[in-house]
């Protein structure tokens, strides 16, 4: 070899350290595969420390993941809350109509359809092929919660939109073709804002389903809660809209319902971040748990604004906005929490790992081959 | 009317699927023992199906530069470098003046490459350490410590060499998470009991890849759709083997009755244990596993994991009855609550 | 083999599957050794040594398979007492010609036959790369022979081979070869008991054994070995070669090659072969045994075949229109010939030396000299593209508006677009139909010699030049069809087989052939191809529905015989040698051979038939003498004529080395064909001084997803995404002396070139220790060239030119360089970097590489047969 | 189409009338899946082929539909290849209707810089042209002993190994007539 070399073995050795300090993936700078820094098992972003999960092993094919991640976008996101919004103010719309408070039957009714028709908007734009769209309506399966969801949204859809459209009846003239409508528009409104209430809490919970009945990890193992955090959400999110929109006299179930659907949505996502164990650390760091740490605060806020503005219509409003932006904040954690579990390999192997060891009766699971039929 | 293992359990997926006089269960047996990773059956398989290119990057997962199934690699091919003892074999290096092992290093450097195949989520880059584990040698540097048990010895040199190579593919499950939770019924179950996407019905809904428990089924860039092996369903229509298991030059990948390839599968195994091939074990074999059993199985020769496989997975809607039952609850809970906000207390 | 031929190695597997064994040799661990029982990591260029080995580990432990080697060899014949060997000489053999680099033959004679000379000039036996010629048969030596059947006189075969080998122990093996004497001595173990009456074993080897300054001695050892056990003739054995182009067997049987014309018969030498009858008998060999003692009449149907009517027994067949050689026109001699601008123009037919053949740069630079090129291809190839597009514009060597290479590039037709037939690697010939006309402008290599000879005579029509004749008196009236007036293969393939002339009726097999000018035959082992009027190379009858040999499918050469020498499957009685091992056997009933193939061997001759005294061709061959080309009816493990570097095999040094040979005081192969020339220098290797510069041996191979120089694979979407660049393998250890990272970059350091590529460290290669030092290798697939999808450096370019001497083939498996991280330079500061490497290594210009490196020399020279030479054979 | 195939085409109609109530088989499938074949058994021809790679011979079948073809793979029948093809060999299809093949004679001048379009009559014109003068040029009658040469060393030819043997045969056997003695092969490289 060259005399200008080092002896033989040195510059392995500065190889393998400086490899150890950098950490190995160092492909960047040749052929521009540059890699994606920051995912990487052990690094844990703003606030999972707290958690002090320890450092898991676990092997994958050349550490990639195993799962595919999700390819919904934002938009599924949005369609949770937007969703649960729908559903939550045609309740408090009914409620309103039930109990003769027009401000909070007209708010709700309005928001119900806005809120549904964004919904539609979202799925449809989520869609590889827009298009086709209606294929969602060739079949009817009990087996597929997105399926089950579609024709939910089929019944509430246009019973929201005949309720908000009979909140026009009042604009309308007197006499001819629409004084007609004039006279029957409120009664099907009444019929149809029913109808759409009675459709209301499946539309809210089914998309606790959607998440759960997936292969990721971290929505799979919520599925007991998430129709809870939904359903919390969705109420706290109508009666954000209560809030905002009632005069605080008839704000008074907005109100109770702020309290009642935090109460549900702190339950749960209480649950989620402790209960799963590993498959708790994705709603816990990252940009999952900034949303759901905000969400938290901001639920809370608003429940306490809503019970303290009894007499402000400024704080009221205050608090109703907090829990909208509450609702966005927890769906969209949860959202991504789901992603980023399915993206790390480790959440997919190590409980799969324990449950297969579980089984196997404690054995004590040896990696690699050579260690018999069962070990490698 | 549905088996009471619709959903989970033992059960033979086409008549349950509304095939009335459906014949046996096709299926793939994929015995890596002999697989020479010469990447036939990728190729064999974009020849038939028309599957476009899946990138032209360099991703020094040894000779793997496809890296994973995608919608644009039905098939795909594993090598994994190990310093391992490979059964009975002599070690490869045995008195050679070697070093340490770099295959963890090489694994970890190659986690981090990246390739355009032209669907999402395609081939994500992965953690270096995982990947060091895979191809963890006796003495592991880099990330000292990161190695499960059993698998540090502390030799200063390498003798022990296997270079493993697998063909991955679409598990086609007895309980199809895809198929379950697809929304438009582009999924569906055939009468050899596989498990299809209909190009002319998918919408590309996603639902689908997120439901697939082994990551197989993903997402074509511009065109949208899901899609993934289809078990050549116009090829057996006309009775011809699928093309992959019909390129194939060692028989490693195996056409066949689901029954007959078991039998086949168990009868190897015996003498790969026989021959002093301890590490080899069958994956995705058994009708009592999480998805019921594959209809595409394995012959592998270390963890599944390794592979790139889950090592238990389970079907979704196992849970499914329980979930909806969950989501009645909170949706009452939600009902409940309204009326008590409204009728309880004035004003 | 996994690597480059899956489908082939599934038989590998299905033996392995019935308990076969199975051992990879080679420089990097590959797919084929992921399968193996046992790998044996070797240092490229040592299999001799490897091979030799196991000959002595055979002869000392008496594991040969005596009853067959006694019969069917010539273990027992005697060698004049004028041979010398390796073991007297320090590495040369008796005859040695330090001038001229070559041997005088004389010395190596069997007992008793001194004084028959046929063509002791190996100078220009080397010049005209005779070896060649050996494909399809041996060289002359009378039929009779003494013989001591005990093997103990010792001038015998079995002693001098014993004594030859001596020195190949299981520590020497390892101290070359660099494979742990356990591990060398389990691969002889298992080769030696597996084979004999009950058990074969088969050696395969790639072609790559070819590419070596020493290719065909490698062979002859795999050969020896292979014989000593009884593996030859047999179901089971054998010496199989991997060859990897779809028809690069036919293209030597029907050659494209200046020394031959078809049928191995030689191209004529201006010197030795003046008229027809001396041409013929050089062939034939008077007195000869064997089935060459009718060569005449392959000759004359040959010349028959080309010039029809013209060719008469009174013009001698127009022998007199063959171009005569007068030394190496071989295509490496011909590069340099470009370089030195002495060819006009260039013929590239399907073929990218810029990229497949050694030294690029020679070749490009070549191809940058010439008035006008041809090339016609599939795609749009580097040595189409060279003016424009190749690293020696980069630096500046080729000027694009100063490089005056007129070029024509002709799109060619795919092997579904005609049709015609392919002959694999088992001599097995298949009929391709034709699936689709071919678009556009692209046109079969048929249509377009067979339309370039008619625009030729037509231009030529009238002329009066002697030298014109040749092409009018052409037989050259081809049938043709369809709208392109494509010529009818069949007719061809018809022609090949042969007819008579009168009748036109089609001849059943090349006995049928004449002298007389009655038939016409284009290339007589071919002959039965077409027999009965039907094409057989189109018989596509089902393995399922025919036994394991499959007769029907195809067509094979001789005969349709599937395994040459098949005679040896029986023993010399006629009964096969095991029931397990039984193929073809002697019916004494019907008294007749019989059995699974086609015998090869006169259907009638019992065993125990006789020759009669001076009984010569195929009379002279006795009932139990199998080899039935050969001169003797015997296989030979010493080669008393024909092999120019040696009646034995010797291990020798690559021709670029960092290691001094171990085994004798000549380095290298003694006969190597050199070529001394500016762009051709040699990297210095021991003894010489500086061959420290280039400390690392780099091997190239084959990647499965690739194809040779990647003209039908860098070009195909679905391969090219496969292994999308060029790469070079390097161990560990060597990785950490240069500092390469995975993925990173290196480029290696030739005494030619400077090429880069991508890095990848991996467990799969290991440093050797070789004679107490550690050598490293890398390995590199040669794919690689500046067009296609995914393009990368010419690894090629880094290799020199030196040639085995048998058959000018080239040595390209193995070189030395050194190997640097980081990218190459690029521009002129590229050339700078191989200057500075040639300065610090001491090659000059003027510097001319030592051949003979020991002192033995001149004693070799006097121990010729008396000392007596002809010059050249002007008789 | 009526209402009535409308609606039983509509597979809730089919889940809730066949055997298949959950929609994940028999109901869901498309007309379009139903009516699926494979293109080989539709196609005009197939040609019993050979592959045109490495020298092992693998059998090969293509199928043509409308002059194209559109499936190129392993011929079960042949004793050597067992229907088995490695990548290569199963990538044929893409080789013969690679988006790289050329279709066009292509020629450049002395000291052109660009590629320009040819006529393949021209172009085979020209080489006849040129391979005549070169002949002229360097002929060789006889050598310094009034030995025959009959030969030119002004033309080379470097021939792929795969070319059939009729192709082989052909050029040989015309290179000869023309005293072409400088004819070469990938079987020397």
């Amino acid at each position: 070899m060259s005399p200008d070399r080092p002896a033989v073995g040195d510059l392995f050795r500065r190889f393998r350290e400086r490899l150890a300090v950098e950490g190995p993936a160092r492909p960047g700078e040749h052929g521009g595969h540059a890699p994606k820094a920051g995912r990487n098992g052990r690094r844990r972003g703003g606030g999972g420390e707290q958690l002090n999960v320890p450092p898991v092993e676990f092997t994958s094919y050349y550490g990639r993941p195993i799962l595919k991640a999700p390819v919904w976008k934002w938009d599924i996101a949005a369609y949770l809350f937007s969703g649960g919004l729908a559903a939550g103010s045609s309740l408090l719309a009914a409620g309103g109509q039930l109990t003769g408070r027009p401000a909070l039957r007209r708010a709700g009714r309005v928001t119900s359809l806005a809120a549904v028709s964004a919904s539609t908007f979202f799925l449809i734009h989520d869609l590889g092929k827009p298009a086709r769209f209606h294929h969602m309506l060739r079949v009817a399966k009990l087996t597929s919660p997105m399926s089950m969801g579609t024709w939910i949204l089929s019944a509430f859809g246009p019973a929201a939109g005949v309720a908000a459209v009979a909140e026009t009846a009042p604009r309308l003239p007197e006499h001819g073709l629409l004084g007609l409508g004039r006279k029957l528009l409120p009664p099907a409104g009444n019929a149809a804002g029913l109808l759409a209430a009675v459709t209301a809490p499946a539309l809210a919970t089914y998309t606790g389903v959607l998440l759960a009945d997936t292969a990721v990890p971290s929505w799979h193992e919520a599925y007991p809660e998430l129709p809870v955090i939904f359903a919390g959400s969705a109420l706290a999110s109508g009666a954000g809209v209560g809030l905002l929109a009632a005069p605080t006299g008839e704000a008074g179930p907005a109100r109770r319902l702020a309290v009642a659907g935090a109460a549900l949505e702190l339950w749960g996502s209480h649950r989620v971040e402790n209960r799963l164990g590993l498959l708790s650390e994705p709603y816990a760091t990252g940009t999952a748990g900034k949303l759901l740490r905000a969400g938290r605060a901001l639920t809370a806020a608003g429940v306490a604004g809503a019970l303290a503005g009894r007499r402000s219509r400024m704080l009221s409003a205050l608090s109703g906005g907090a829990l909208l932006a509450a609702s966005v904040c927890t769906r969209f954690g949860i959202f991504h929490g789901g992603v980023a579990s399915a993206r790390d390999p480790k959440y997919t192997v190590v409980p799969q790992r324990e449950r297969a060891q579980r089984r196997a009766g404690q054995q004590p699971h040896v990696n690699g081959p050579g260690a018999g039929p069962n070990g490698g | 009317m549905p088996d009471a293992n619709s959903l989970y359990g033992p059960l033979d997926p086409a008549p349950d699927a509304g095939w009335v006089e459906a014949g046996p269960r096709m299926g793939f047996f994929t015995d890596t023992s002999v697989c020479i990773g010469c990447k036939a059956c990728e190729v064999a398989c974009k020849e038939w199906n028309g599957v476009p290119d899946s990138g032209f990057d360099l991703l020094g997962m040894s000779y793997d530069n496809t890296g994973a199934l995608t919608a644009n690699s039905w098939r795909h091919v594993a090598f994994i470098e190990q310093p391992r003892p490979a059964g009975h074999r002599t070690p490869p290096f045995a008195d050679n003046p070697t070093g340490p092992p770099v295959s963890a290093e090489s694994a970890a450097s190659a986690a981090g490459t990246v390739t355009d195949t032209g669907t999402v989520p395609g081939v994500p880059p992965g953690s270096p350490e995982a990947a060091a584990r895979m191809a963890a040698g006796p003495e592991f540097l880099g990330m000292p410590g990161a190695q499960p048990p059993g698998r540090a010895t502390g030799a200063e040199t390498r003798s022990d060499f296997r270079w493993l190579m697998m063909s991955d593919v679409c598990k086609h499950c007895t309980h199809a998470a895809c198929l379950d939770v697809c929304p438009t019924g582009s999924l569906f179950r055939t009468e050899f009991g596989t498990v299809v996407v209909q190009e002319d019905i998918c919408n590309g809904c996603g639902y689908c890849i997120s439901a697939c428990p082994y990551g197989v089924i993903d997402q074509r860039k511009g065109d949208g759709r899901a899609w993934k092996c289809t078990l050549c369903y116009d090829r057996l229509g006309a009775g011809k083997t699928p093309a992959c298991a019909q390129a194939c030059p060692t028989e490693s990948i195996q056409f066949g009755p689901l029954d007959e390839l078991r039998e086949r599968a168990a009868e190897r195994v015996a003498t790969l244990h026989d021959r002093g091939v301890p590490e080899a074990r069958l994956y995705g074999h058994d009708p009592t596993d999480g998805v019921g059993g594959d209809g595409a199985f394995f012959l592998l020769l270390d963890e599944p994991e390794v592979y790139g496989l889950p090592p238990d997975p389970v079907v979704t809607t196992r849970d499914l009855p329980k979930m909806w039952k969950r989501a009645g609850v909170a949706a009452l809970a939600m009902a409940a609550a309204a009326v008590a906000a409204f009728v309880g207390g004035s004003s | 083999m996994a690597e480059a031929h899956p489908v082939g190695f599934q038989w590998v597997m299905e033996a392995k599957k019935r308990g076969a064994k199975v051992f990879h040799v080679d420089p990097r661990f590959t797919r084929t050794s992921a399968l193996a029982d046992t790998y044996l990591p070797i240092r490229a260029g040592t299999d001799i040594a490897l091979l030799g080995g196991v000959v002595r580990y055979i002869l000392e432990n008496e594991l040969d398979f005596r009853e067959y080697v006694l019969a069917y060899t010539n273990a027992a014949t005697i060698i004049t007492d004028q041979f010398a060997d390796t073991e007297d000489l320090d590495g040369l053999f008796s005859g040695y010609d330090p001038e001229r680099y070559s041997y005088d033959q004389g010395s190596w004679k069997y007992q008793g036959h001194e004084q028959q000379r046929e063509s002791e000039d190996t100078a220009k036996e080397r010049e005209t790369a005779a070896g060649l010629r050996h494909e399809s048969h041996g060289m002359p030596v009378a039929a009779t022979t003494q013989r001591d059947e005990t093997l103990q006189h010792p001038r015998c075969v079995y002693q001098i081979l014993k004594r030859h080998f001596s020195r190949y122990t299981p520590e020497m093996v390892s101290r070359i070869c660099g494979i742990p004497v356990e591990k060398f001595e389990e691969l002889a173990r298992a080769w030696t008991e597996n084979s004999g009456r009950e058990r074969t074993g088969a050696l395969v080897y790639s072609v790559g054994w070819t590419q070596h300054s020493v290719g065909v001695q490698y062979i002859r050892t795999g050969a020896i070995i292979q014989t000593l056990l009884g593996n030859m003739g047999r179901p089971g054995g054998g010496v199989l070669a991997l060859r990897g182009h779809a028809s690069i067997q036919g293209s030597t049987d029907i050659p494209t090659l200046f020394n031959l014309l078809p049928g191995y018969l030689p191209m004529p030498h201006h010197a030795d072969h003046p008229t027809f009858d001396e041409w013929v008998d050089s062939i034939r060999h008077p007195g000869q045994k064997g089935f060459w003692g009718n060569s005449r009449a392959y000759a004359a149907s040959l010349l028959k075949a080309y010039w029809g009517d013209a060719a008469t027994p009174e013009n001698d067949f127009c022998y007199g229109y063959l171009p005569r050689m007068t030394g190496d026109h071989g295509t490496y001699q011909q590069v340099l010939n470009m370089i030195n601008g002495k060819v006009k123009g260039y013929f590239l037919l399907g073929q990218n030396p810029a990229v497949g053949s050694a030294h690029g740069r020679a070749q490009r630079l070549g191809m940058a000299n010439l008035d006008w090129l041809v090339v016609r291809d599939l795609f749009m190839i580097e040595s189409a593209t060279f003016w424009r597009n190749s690293p020696e514009i980069a630096t500046g060597e080729i000027v694009t508006e100063e490089c005056r290479t007129e070029v024509f590039f002709l799109p060619a037709a795919s092997h579904v677009e005609k049709e015609g037939t392919f002959t694999q690697t088992q001599r097995l010939l298949q009929w391709r139909e034709k699936a689709v006309d071919p678009p556009g402008d692209c046109r079969s290599e048929l249509w377009f010699f067979y339309h370039l000879g008619r625009v030729l005579r037509e231009k030529l029509a009238g002329s009066t030049k002697p030298r014109d004749r040749a092409l009018l008196d052409l037989a050259w009236d081809y049938p043709t069809h369809g709208p392109e007036a494509e010529p009818s293969a069949e007719a061809v393939l018809k022609e090949i087989n042969g007819y008579e002339v009168a009748t036109g009726r089609p001849l059943g097999g090349f006995p049928e052939a004449k002298d007389d000018g009655s038939t016409a035959v284009g290339c007589w082992i071919y002959s039965g191809v077409y027999a009965d009027g039907v094409n057989q190379a189109a018989r596509r009858k089902s393995r399922h529905e025919q036994d394991w040999v499959a007769p029907e499918w195809g067509w094979a050469w001789p005969a349709n015989r599937r395994i040459l020498y098949n005679r040896a499957s029986a023993d010399p009685e006629g009964r096969p040698w095991s029931e397990r091992k039984k193929y073809v056997w002697w019916d004494p009933d019907k008294g007749a051979w019989t059995g699974y193939d086609v015998p090869d061997f006169e259907k009638t001759k019992p065993p125990s038939y006789r020759p009669p005294d001076g009984a010569s061709g195929t009379e002279g061959l006795a009932g139990d003498d199998p080899f039935v080309m050969q001169g003797d009816g015997k296989a030979w493990l010493y080669a008393p004529t024909g092999v120019l570097d040696g009646p034995l095999p010797t291990h020798y040094e690559p021709a670029e080395s960092p290691v001094r040979n171990p085994l004798y005081g000549q380095q290298a192969n003694p006969t190597r064909k050199v070529y001394t020339h500016p762009v051709n220098r040699m990297n210095p290797s021991p003894p010489e001084p500086h061959s420290q510069v280039f400390p690392y041996v780099f091997t190239v191979s084959r990647l499965t997803e690739h194809h040779t120089a990647g003209g039908m694979s860098r070009t195909v979407p679905r391969l090219a995404e496969l292994q999308p660049a060029l790469f070079v393998e390097v161990s560990p250890e060597l990785a950490g002396e240069v500092g390469l990272a995975h993925l990173g970059w290196a480029h290696l350091v030739s005494g030619r070139a400077v090429i880069e590529a991508r890095v990848l460290v991996t467990d799969r290669l290991t440093p050797l220790r070789v004679d107490g030092r550690t050598i490293h290798q890398v390995w590199l697939p040669y794919h690689f060239g500046s067009e296609g999808l995914v393009t990368g450096d010419t690894v090629n370019d880094l290799f020199g030119i030196t040639l085995d001497p048998n058959v000018l083939i080239q040595e390209s498996k193995v070189g030395t360089c050194d190997v640097r991280p980081g990218r190459r330079p690029t521009g002129p500061a590229l050339l700078d970097l191989v200057a500075d490497y040639q300065r610090r290594a001491g090659m000059t210009p003027d510097r001319r590489v030592p051949i003979v490196t020991t002192g033995a020399a001149s004693e070799a020279h006097e121990r010729t047969a008396g000392g007596a030479r002809d010059g050249g054979g002007d008789a | 189409m009526g209402l009535k195939t409308f609606i039983q085409g509509w597979p809730v109609y089919r889940q809730l009338t066949g055997a298949d109530p959950l929609g994940r088989g028999a109901a869901a499938q498309s007309a379009r899946s139903a009516a699926l074949t494979a293109r080989t058994e539709t196609a005009d021809s197939v040609a019993r082929s050979v592959c045109p790679y490495c020298a092992v011979g693998c059998g090969q079948r293509v199928y043509v539909s409308d002059g194209q073809v559109t499936q190129i793979e392993g011929d079960p029948d042949s004793p050597i290849s067992r229907g088995r093809l490695c990548p290569k060999g199963a990538a044929s299809k893409n080789l013969v209707t690679s988006p790289l093949r050329q279709t066009k004679v292509r020629y450049r001048r002395p000291y052109g810089t660009e590629w320009e379009d040819l006529d393949l009559d021209v172009a085979l014109d020209m080489i006849a042209d040129r391979i005549l003068a070169a002949r002229d040029e360097t002929w060789e009658d006889v050598d310094d002993q009034g030995r025959p040469l009959n030969r030119t060393l002004g033309i080379s030819s470097l021939g792929g190994a795969t070319l059939d043997n009729e192709e082989n045969y052909l050029i040989k056997k015309l290179f000869t007539a023309m005293g072409a003695l400088q004819i070469e092969n990938q079987a020397r490289i």
